[in-house]
């Protein structure tokens, strides 16, 4: 009879922690009640969607205020973990706010009868999709872990200090077109089980969000251990790569 | 070991290059990562500008999306891997690379990015500015001419620059030169201009290839000779 | 017209994609943690 | 390549860059077979000579004939790809892994792919073919360029500072490079400091003194 698989020797990146399983199941129960709650009074089923959009920009700004934690946190410790929280938190927020985008654009065409409004929200949204694609355009571009960590947190001060400014003025310029309906949804009276459905999505949601985070931020930390064992064992390891030239086992023996 | 040596043909050795190119981008991710969401961002920008009125925005949409594809797509033909060291252009000569094929193959790289440049900062054009692309078959052909026109012109004139202009002065040098290809790709998506206008714009655009393939092939030994 | 169609769309586009992105979290930790079982 | 005409046949070579005259009526003759060390202080344009038998530099004065083709006439180019050049910088494409950068080569110069595993073998990098050029350390690189040379098979090589940054092990890469073309009755030029290392591989020496040849020292 052969070991049932033991806890460790499954790895550890497909083994489902309680954070995964939380998600799953509160994702489950969200999209019972996203389908099953009667449609909204004025904007029928396509309402549903706001079930997704909502929720997925609060993950993606969650993301993104964990990525300045870690920022500040790096800047404080110089302990790379905190850098390497930042840069994991900043893929998931990108992914986050693409996923608002898109939900919006597809909310926005039978709504509205475009893909894009305008809408302060959405602007934003896309601005911050931006903005963030650029800090990991940075990191990327860097191979150096310490100086990886150095850059992208100086990158993040300069966000930390600009992205409240573009906030105010995005929502500023709307507000002088649009007149005042910016952050409440547009229109809608969500109440009753509708309000349930969405707090469940708001729910289940911060779980999937907190458990992609965890993973992403635990590869960063293997990404970090790797690199830096290549980098201290480089004598050694380059070495391993690099023997003697096998110069009389080549074909035409020296004369 | 001796090797039996094929002479290596034209547009084989160009075939090698621009594999190279490819494949030192897919490494380097420049485009993908940093020239072509810097395209699609200018597209954001824009209306923040000039105001969000959707029907002007539906209106100047194509020919703003033309104007950053020239502007910004350009950057594609002088990004870093393109951009070959002093050593980098001495191996060229070691291997015996054929000017020409190496001119063609870095063209085809450039133009194989401008063409996936092109769909996705289109993309966004199409619906951060609600674009009806009602003439979309019109885009089959344009999308590829554009991109092989900016690709010539962008790596001739990087050739001709060499590494004392800097990133900054091939742009310069391409905007006046690729006016054709703007006004080619902005009329020939006009609602207004007839089909048989749209030809004549597509043909303006082929002759322009033409001729910029026939001046990269001219320059390309000379330009060896001053390196 | 009953906006399910969009619904769907929207919901499918969502899943679809947070899949890919947790199947490319696990695969990318996977070969980090292959590599470091190598360096021993 | 008939082996009447000398691999490297120089009368009269003279450089000017800018307003510097770097070389000076530099008169050298180079069979085949032959293994030659060019010995000289920093500045006496041992480097700049090299480049011009690699036919990098145009001479401004002189008669400047390599592997019988006139360096002054235009098919200059077309025995470029018969020199085989390991520089200061080496010439590698650091996106690329040592194989990318081997395999482009031979595609390049319609070579077959599939000794590239050997090469490497050779030069000692057969575990790290996966590696890219940023990643290698300085001698691993130009371990890499060894292994490109071989491949190639050039008619004359130009080293310039072999041995620098490579460990003992891999000293005797040089020689294995230089023997192996001097089999083909191609020639060697070695630029080096390190006269004892060098010397002991050249079949004869010159020694460059501000711009011109003086009387070298010859063995065997």
């Amino acid at each position: 009879m052969t070991a049932p698989a033991t806890h460790h020797d499954v790895p550890a990146s497909l083994r489902l922690t309680w954070l995964d399983k939380t998600a799953i199941v509160t994702l489950v129960v969200a999209l019972g009640l996203a389908f099953l709650t009667p449609p909204e009074a004025t904007q029928g089923n396509v309402a549903r969607l706001f079930y997704l959009h909502l929720p997925t920009i609060l993950v993606a700004y969650a993301a993104f205020a964990t990525t300045l934690i870690g920022v500040v946190a790096y800047l404080a410790t110089k302990d790379l973990k905190w850098d390497q929280l930042a840069g994991a938190a900043a893929e998931v927020g990108v992914v986050f706010t693409g996923f608002t985008i898109i939900v919006g654009m597809i909310w926005a065409k039978p709504t509205w009868g475009v893909y894009w409004t305008w809408s302060a929200r959405l602007t934003l949204t896309a601005v911050m999709f931006f903005a963030y694609l650029g800090y990991l355009a940075l990191r990327r571009a860097v191979d150096d872990p310490v100086v990886r960590a150095k850059r992208s947190s100086l990158l993040g001060i300069l966000l930390i200090g600009l992205i409240p400014i573009v906030h105010f003025s995005v929502i500023w310029w709307r507000d002088i077109h649009q007149g005042g309906t910016i952050l409440r949804p547009d229109e809608m009276q969500i109440d009753g089980i509708l309000a349930t459905a969405l707090l469940a999505g708001f729910v289940a949601w911060s779980f999937t969000g907190a458990a992609l985070i965890r993973r992403s931020w635990k590869l960063a930390r293997l990404e970090g251990e790797l690199d830096q064992r290549l980098r201290a064992g480089d004598g050694r390891v380059a070495g391993d790569a690099v023997d003697t030239p096998a110069l009389d086992g080549s074909k035409d023996a020296s004369s | 070991m001796g090797w039996i040596v094929t002479e290596p043909t034209l547009s084989s050795q160009a075939l090698t290059i621009a594999g190279r190119d490819i494949q030192r981008e897919r490494r380097r991710g420049e485009v993908l990562w940093v020239i072509l969401p810097f395209g699609a961002i200018a597209m954001l920008l824009i209306p923040f500008g000039i105001g969000i009125d959707t029907p002007m925005l539906r209106r100047i949409g194509p020919g703003l999306f033309w104007v950053v594809v020239l502007l910004f797509g350009v950057l594609v033909t002088v990004r870093r891997t393109a951009a070959d060291t002093d050593t980098e252009q001495a191996l060229m000569l070691r291997l015996g690379v054929d000017p020409v094929a190496e001119l063609l193959g870095r063209s085809a790289a450039s133009v194989a990015m401008l063409i996936g440049f092109q769909l996705v900062v289109g993309a966004v054009t199409i619906a951060l500015y609600d674009v009806d692309i009602a003439r979309w078959p019109v885009l089959i052909a344009l999308v590829p001419l554009v991109a092989i026109g900016l690709g010539l012109l962008g790596t001739i004139a990087g050739g001709i620059s060499g590494s004392s202009g800097g990133a900054n002065l091939v742009p310069f040098l391409v905007a006046p030169l690729a006016i054709p290809l703007l006004l080619a790709a902005t009329q020939s998506m006009d609602g207004s201009t007839p089909t048989g206008g749209i030809l004549g714009w597509l043909l303006l655009i082929v002759v322009v290839d033409i001729v910029l393939a026939v001046i990269g092939v001219l320059t390309a030994r000379p330009l060896q000779e001053i390196r | 017209m009953n906006g399910w169609g969009w619904v769907l769309w929207g919901y499918g586009v969502v899943f679809f994609a947070v899949g890919i992105y947790l199947w490319a979290l696990m695969a990318r930790t996977r070969s980090v943690e292959r590599r470091l079982d190598e360096l021993g | 390549m008939d082996s009447q005409t000398p691999v490297v046949d120089f009368s009269g070579v003279a450089v000017r860059l800018g307003s510097t005259v770097v070389l000076r009526d530099v008169d050298l003759t180079i069979d085949h077979g032959e293994v030659v060390g060019l010995f000289g202080g920093n500045g006496a344009g041992k480097t700049t000579l090299l480049n011009v038998i690699a036919t990098a530099i145009r001479p401004t004065a002189g008669q400047a004939r390599v592997l019988g083709v006139d360096l002054n006439g235009d098919e200059r180019l077309t025995v470029r790809g018969r020199i085989g050049v390991i520089g200061h910088n080496p010439a590698l494409y650091p996106e690329l892994t040592l194989w990318e950068n081997l395999d482009i080569a031979c595609r390049l110069t319609g070579r077959p792919t599939d000794g590239i595993g050997d090469v490497l073998q050779t030069v000692g990098l057969g575990g790290a073919a996966g590696r890219q050029g940023s990643q290698c350390s300085y001698g691993m690189q130009r371990r890499a360029e060894f292994a490109r040379e071989l491949l190639l098979e050039p008619d004359l090589v130009l080293l310039d500072e072999p041995h620098s940054a490579l460990d003992v092990a891999a000293a005797e890469l040089v020689e294995h490079l230089t023997s192996s073309v001097v089999a083909r009755s191609g020639a060697a030029v070695l630029v080096s400091h390190d006269r004892e290392r060098v010397e002991k591989l050249a079949s004869r020496s010159v020694e460059l003194e501000s711009g011109s040849l003086v009387d070298g020292l010859d063995r065997d």
